[in-house]
């Protein structure tokens, strides 16, 4: 039942796609056999090895630190008006910059690097773990806040019982979308200063109209972020099995 | 009677006259706050490449782009690129806005559809607009509509997994509640799904308002629609720094004008939740 | 009017399951008024929500009126334990009250009437414009309350309605729960720890066991129909009811209250 | 002259749409609408800002642009991985003198690299890898006796070369202007003009359509190819006037146009020197069968 | 021990303002037990949540032990009203009860005796691996109960702890919360809406008017120290203090509860 859940969907599609891209015989859109005949014949493990899995670390590292940064500013900005209040507009700025303008700006400060690289997937998927952090922050119960005043709950203790954990279902939320962000910004990354990865790949391609290969390496993206999808689903249904568990017990599941 | 002499720290805010006020308790004045904010950005701003931390030819220091700025406001071309940025977003955000308001919502509440779409949509999500660009010309050329493809498919994604979570985040005992009293489908959805997934959607809302910004700002780059974008790249091109930094705090200022729009539009649709209620009383 | 027939319940747990209801059966007549009595976790909440259809029973039938329950029934009203939790806060409190009376597509000036009505018999008229959140804890339960009286339902169901209002307000309440029934001739099911409450309210008093779950007694009450808060609970059968039914609980509560962890285990 | 256009029958002049990326190289199509040369031709232009080759290619395969200017890799790729597309006229040259080209290497101020050998074991910056940047560089590597092979391109727009320049982030970089100029200006130092390297009177981009509308519509590819050509030659004739378009149709300040330098518009000769791009293509792996020169150019 | 001084409290709102406490003195010895009963939304809640430095009175001052309450004191455990929602659901029964143990910097073997201790005097051992959404109602405040008996403090102010539990579970609660009472020499202040539960439990009664509030009355109960349920309650005096404070409330919520809407308007 799972297996069809996951499969359905895109087996229509899939089929629709052929369906009109042998009708239409547009050069673009060549046929998913070809693209699956390309897939395997481009992935393969050298490019597999020199290519997707050095952008697929930086991926992690820029997210993860994304996370870091996104879940620390937001329980700050969360808690107090004030410090909202005085940063939201510059936020609201740089959150405004396209990532293509931005890069030249990051690169005039930490130079052509991995670590602009990072700073690139990081400035872009830090803001929905920032805004979802914000919003489950502010959202805190306020009788749960009551009981951990009263019982001198206080400092790291406060943080993680309470805010941390009362806002998780929001910060999952924004760790979601910031996931698929950073395979976005992944790309993005690799159209400057770089010479090899996945995101670069995939622009060569497009760029020497390559057209099979590109589609193949869009699907490969598509991949990673199901996997990854996945894998993040896992790790939420753990971290969120008091709020999942609530609300099956409340339906009387 | 007011004042309590016994206490050194008076607890109390009489509300008239004679006492301490809590100013550390009063909301605190955002429009005030914020242009403080700015402020102290631009500073800094300032005093990077004066002090020499990155060249000033890189860098043009605030008050040189905001003077450039200055200079392009009076340009009509500047306010026709500005309508051709902002009609393109606003069009592509509504678009986005209302499909994943209606796809989520309906996905979000029948779950053998979130069960069906759920491996397709984490498929699609994470693919990058910006490769979808040689589809978008195939189809739209280099009008505005093909901006628009990508200013719609980035910023759906961003609008409907907020609506997805939001529907789910309904408290049951309040949909309890409505199902008891025979509310149905279309009801529960317009009093309890609707006002608990606010607070997620208009959250979407803000996401997918910056998200479609950048989008129209990286399609007018790189497909070279007419707007904001497109002056960014000729300025580029044209080696003219300041400008292309007066041009960022353009799009900048119009992301934060859409950000003070959806927080006056949250504080009025949420007055009721915790998160806006907090902040009026003490 | 509502057949309750083998009815089980049990709830599913990492740690173990829990059994809740083991094997309820009881008969309501229609326009009966009965009272549900029982110790703390012996499933009441979890009879009342199976009963409402918001919860499906692991085996046995809830009839109602003829039809078996499976989702919600039309004409019924719930007040849920959780109060608070049942209010909606992003409505006013007489937006509250009249949201299901919009939904029975009653005119404006009908649910006006019916809302105004409800409010001032629990004595809220005055607040009908402020949010819920802005209520004490007993004003909250009284809105849940306003709510159900205000949809004239056929069947109400009430769970620990009063928990939350003073000794005064309470009887009031009480009161005005007699009237409305015997007014719409409802059916009422009520639950409540406050056994002199059972007794002053109910046709008949239905006792639970703790767990695993029966009905361990179903006293009738038979005091006069015309109650009154002073005579009445003045009367010596009162007194004799009210004792009987106090040694039931207390032999129901013996063996300690349910226990979710143990119960999957055996 | 066709001076009834396509559209003879409908008497008014011929609506198109041509890509042109605003740079230098485009001077003569803004200077050929200024001047009313190509309404002359009965052609209504119209010029649609583009960002390079690689997004014009597209635009002109699904037929929103009529015309597109772009780079010869970017065209001799596309043909290669056949696309039909089809030069009609010159776009811009290389001047053809040895340090006084429009495009070169250059190398930050104190550098120790000198020439092009001295680019041996270096990182250069290139603006798009795989084109005509690294492929003509090694090409000029070679000719000074270097080692192509050890050399590391990495691609970074030219607006930002400048800065990592001067950071040390490459070693070199090739820039074009009115970044050649400002590079040299911050004190970078100019090692090599690869396009003169490469031959002398290299066409670095032409104006380009497809065969669809060259079968479809050749009285307009001729009346657009004539327009082109009268205003690259007037173009080529009159520098001030190149100068002054500049002012308008780009964001450059009047110190950088009046400094730059210019680039040849000749409207011949133009096929021959495609052959070298293509065989130092087919060198560099860049593609793998040689184009079909004579479908290349109308 | 704890002075209450003139207290005000009013609550700000965008259709006026609801004065929720007018003008509040009284005293509070150390190691007195004292119950507050008063009509439903008088300002129990908002009295309780003033003097536990939860909330800031408009005027007036609190006094705990000599120091002005601004915030939270140390050592004080507070059961709220909304018991549901003051329970951790990501933490379990334990951990939620051991939580402010925690804090307190116990070890690990005390926090255990402690929390086993209380859960047990609660009748929830069993439930001790449970989450609090997995328990019923009264359970779960019989869980909020056993945080604060299990954290021993010097003041205990509970709201309505009793309202969701059963008869006999309320009895032996009753029972627990003298014991510990006397044991620890706590100071403990009491809302609850049961006028029997007040007499019996407390050694005061204070009574609030309803709104504008006041305290209407302060009845001392002469009762004898050891108490229990069933002499106690049959005593003559149990009956005099319950009529008289029953008569109290009843004058206190004649001009009906209070009305947010109204207070600010005048
Ligand atoms: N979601 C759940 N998961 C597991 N066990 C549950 C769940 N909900 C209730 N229970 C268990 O079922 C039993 C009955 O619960 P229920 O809420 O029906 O009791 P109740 O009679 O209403 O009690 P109270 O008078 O305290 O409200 C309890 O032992 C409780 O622990
Ligand atoms: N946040 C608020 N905003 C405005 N008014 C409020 C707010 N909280 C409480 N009130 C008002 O203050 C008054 C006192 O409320 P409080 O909760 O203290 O009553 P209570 O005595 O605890 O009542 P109950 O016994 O019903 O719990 C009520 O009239 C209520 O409407
Ligand atoms: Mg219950
Ligand atoms: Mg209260």
């Amino acid at each position: 039942m799972r297996a069809l859940h996951i499969l359905l969907l895109p087996a229509v599609l899939i089929g629709a796609w052929w369906v009109a891209s042998l009708v239409s015989g547009v050069y673009y859109l060549p046929t998913p056999g070809e693209i699956a005949a390309t897939f395997v014949e481009v992935w393969g493990t050298e490019r597999l090895l020199e290519d997707v899995l050095p952008s697929v670390g930086r991926l992690f590292g820029g997210f993860a630190l994304a996370v870091v940064l996104g879940v620390g500013l937001g329980v700050v900005l969360g808690l107090s008006a004030r410090i909202r209040a005085l940063l939201e507009p510059v936020l609201e700025f740089f959150r405004a910059i396209p990532p293509p303008v931005l890069v030249p700006l990051l690169m005039l400060f930490v130079g052509v690097s991995t670590t602009m690289k990072l700073l690139v997937i990081v400035s872009g998927c830090i803001w929905p773990i920032l805004l979802n952090t914000i919003e489950g922050v502010r959202a805190v119960d306020p009788v749960l806040v009551d009981t951990c005043r009263c019982y001198g709950i206080r400092g790291r203790r406060w943080l993680t019982t309470l805010v941390l954990r009362s806002a998780s279902p929001q910060i999952m939320a924004g760790m979601r979308q910031g996931l698929s962000i950073a395979i976005i910004l992944m790309v993005i990354s690799e159209m400057f200063a770089s010479s090899s990865g996945l995101g670069y790949t995939i622009i060569q391609f497009q760029r020497t109209f390559a057209i099979p290969e590109m589609w193949s390496g869009i699907l490969l993206l598509g991949l990673l972020g199901f996997l990854l999808s996945v894998v993040f689903g896992l790790v939420e249904r753990k971290v969120l099995s008091w709020y999942n568990g609530t609300r099956a017990a409340a339906r009387g599941e | 009677m007011t004042a309590d002499t016994t206490t050194a720290r008076p607890p109390a805010r009489p509300s008239g006259a004679g006492g301490r006020p809590r100013a550390a308790r009063r909301p605190p004045n955002r429009a005030l706050l914020g242009t403080v904010g700015v402020v102290g950005f631009l500073l800094v701003w300032e005093a990077v490449p004066r002090l020499g931390v990155v060249p000033a030819r890189y860098l043009p220091p605030a008050s040189e782009v905001l003077a450039t700025l200055g200079e392009r406001l009076a340009l009509p071309e500047f306010w026709t690129a500005v309508g051709d940025t902002v009609m393109t977003w606003a069009i592509g955000l509504g678009m986005a806005f209302a499909a994943a308001v209606v796809l989520g919502f309906v996905v979000g509440s029948v779950p053998v559809l979130r069960a069906f779409t759920s491996s397709t949509v984490e498929f699609l999500r994470p693919i990058p607009s910006v490769a979808l660009i040689p589809l978008a010309i195939l189809l739209y050329g280099t009008d505005m509509a093909s901006t628009l493809l990508l200013v719609v498919y980035a910023a759906f994604w961003q609008i409907y997994i907020q609506v997805l979570y939001g529907v789910a985040d309904i408290d049951p005992v309040a949909e309890q509640t409505a199902r008891s009293y025979g509310l149905g489908r279309m009801a529960r959805l317009r009093y309890v799904a609707w006002p608990s997934a606010l607070p997620y959607m208009l959250t979407g809302l803000r996401l997918g308002a910056a998200v479609a910004l950048i989008l129209t700002i990286t399609g007018q780059l790189i497909i070279g629609t007419p707007g904001l974008g497109q002056q960014i790249s000729v300025a580029k091109n044209s080696d003219a720094t300041a400008l292309v930094y007066a041009l960022i705090i353009a799009t900048g200022a119009l992301g934060v004008a859409v950000n003070v729009g959806v927080r006056a539009l949250e504080r009025r649709a949420l007055r009721w939740h915790t998160s806006v209620r907090g902040e009026e009383i003490a | 009017m509502l057949d309750v027939t083998g009815l089980q319940k049990i709830y599913p747990g990492q740690h173990g399951e829990v059994e809740a209801l083991r094997d309820l059966t009881f008969h309501l007549g229609d326009g009966e008024l009965a009272c549900l009595v029982g110790p703390s976790g012996c499933g009441k909440t979890t009879l009342l929500k199976c009963i409402a259809g918001l919860m499906r029973p692991t085996s046995g039938s809830v009839v109602l009126a003829g039809t078996s329950v499976t989702g919600p029934p039309p004409d019924m009203a719930v007040v849920f334990q959780e109060y608070g939790r049942s209010l909606f806060p992003w409505l006013r409190v007489r937006q509250n009250v009249e949201l299901p009376l919009k939904e029975k597509r009653l005119p404006a000036k009908r649910r006006r009437e019916l809302s105004d009505e409800a409010l001032d018999a629990v004595g809220l008229l005055k607040s009908a414009d402020a949010y819920p959140w802005q209520l004490s804890g007993g004003m909250q339960q009284r809105v849940a309350i306003a709510r159900a009286i205000a949809y004239e339902p056929r069947v109400l169901l009430m769970d620990e309605p009063f928990a939350a209002v003073d000794a005064q307000t309470r009887a009031d309440l009480e009161d005005l729960i007699r009237t409305l029934w015997k007014r719409f001739s409802m059916t009422v099911l009520f639950v409540t720890h406050d056994i002199d409450e059972a007794v002053y309210l109910g046709q008949r008093v239905l006792v639970m066991s703790s767990s695993p779950t029966v009905i361990q007694d179903d006293v009738s009450i038979d005091l006069a129909d015309e109650r009154d808060q002073i005579n009445t609970r003045g009367e010596h059968r009162f007194a004799e009811l009210r004792t009987r039914i106090y040694a039931e609980i207390r032999n129901a509560s013996q063996p300690g209250a349910a226990q979710p962890q143990e119960a999957g285990k055996e | 002259g066709g001076q009834d256009g396509g559209g003879g029958d409908s008497g008014g002049p011929q609506k198109i749409k041509v890509g042109a990326i605003p740079i230098v190289d485009v001077a003569p199509l803004h200077l050929g609408l200024d001047q009313g040369i190509f309404e002359k031709h009965g052609i209504d232009m119209e010029i649609q800002n583009t960002t390079g080759g690689a997004q014009a290619v597209p635009s002109v395969v699904s037929g929103e642009f009529d015309f597109a200017f772009g780079n010869i890799t970017s065209i001799i790729v596309g043909r290669s991985n056949d696309l039909p597309l089809t030069i009609v006229a010159n776009g811009v040259t290389s001047t053809g003198e040895q340090g006084a080209d429009f495009g070169g290497v250059v190398v930050p101020e104190g550098s120790d690299i000198s020439d092009a050998k001295g680019l041996e074991d270096k990182t250069i910056a290139v603006n798009n890898l795989e084109n005509i940047g690294d492929t003509t560089v090694r090409n000029s590597i070679r000719k000074a006796g270097g080692d192509s092979d050890t050399v590391e391109f990495v691609e970074l727009p030219f607006p930002e070369m400048p800065a990592a320049l001067e950071r040390g982030d490459v070693d070199a970089a090739w820039v074009v202007e009115p970044f050649l100029t400002a590079s040299l200006n911050n004190g970078a130092t100019e090692v090599a003009s690869n396009f003169v390297d490469a031959d002398p009177n290299l066409s670095v981009a032409y104006y380009f359509t497809t065969e669809q509308i060259v079968n479809q519509d050749p009285e307009l590819v001729d009346n657009f190819t004539a327009a082109v050509n009268e205003s690259l030659t007037y173009a080529e004739e009159n520098p001030d006037e190149v100068r002054r378009i500049l002012g308008e149709y780009t964001e450059m300040d009047s110190a950088t146009i009046e400094k730059i330098r210019l680039p040849r518009w000749p409207t011949d000769g133009y096929k021959k020197p495609a052959q070298s791009i293509a065989d130092l293509m087919m060198h560099d792996g860049v593609i793998e069968k040689q184009p079909d020169m004579d479908k290349l150019f109308q």
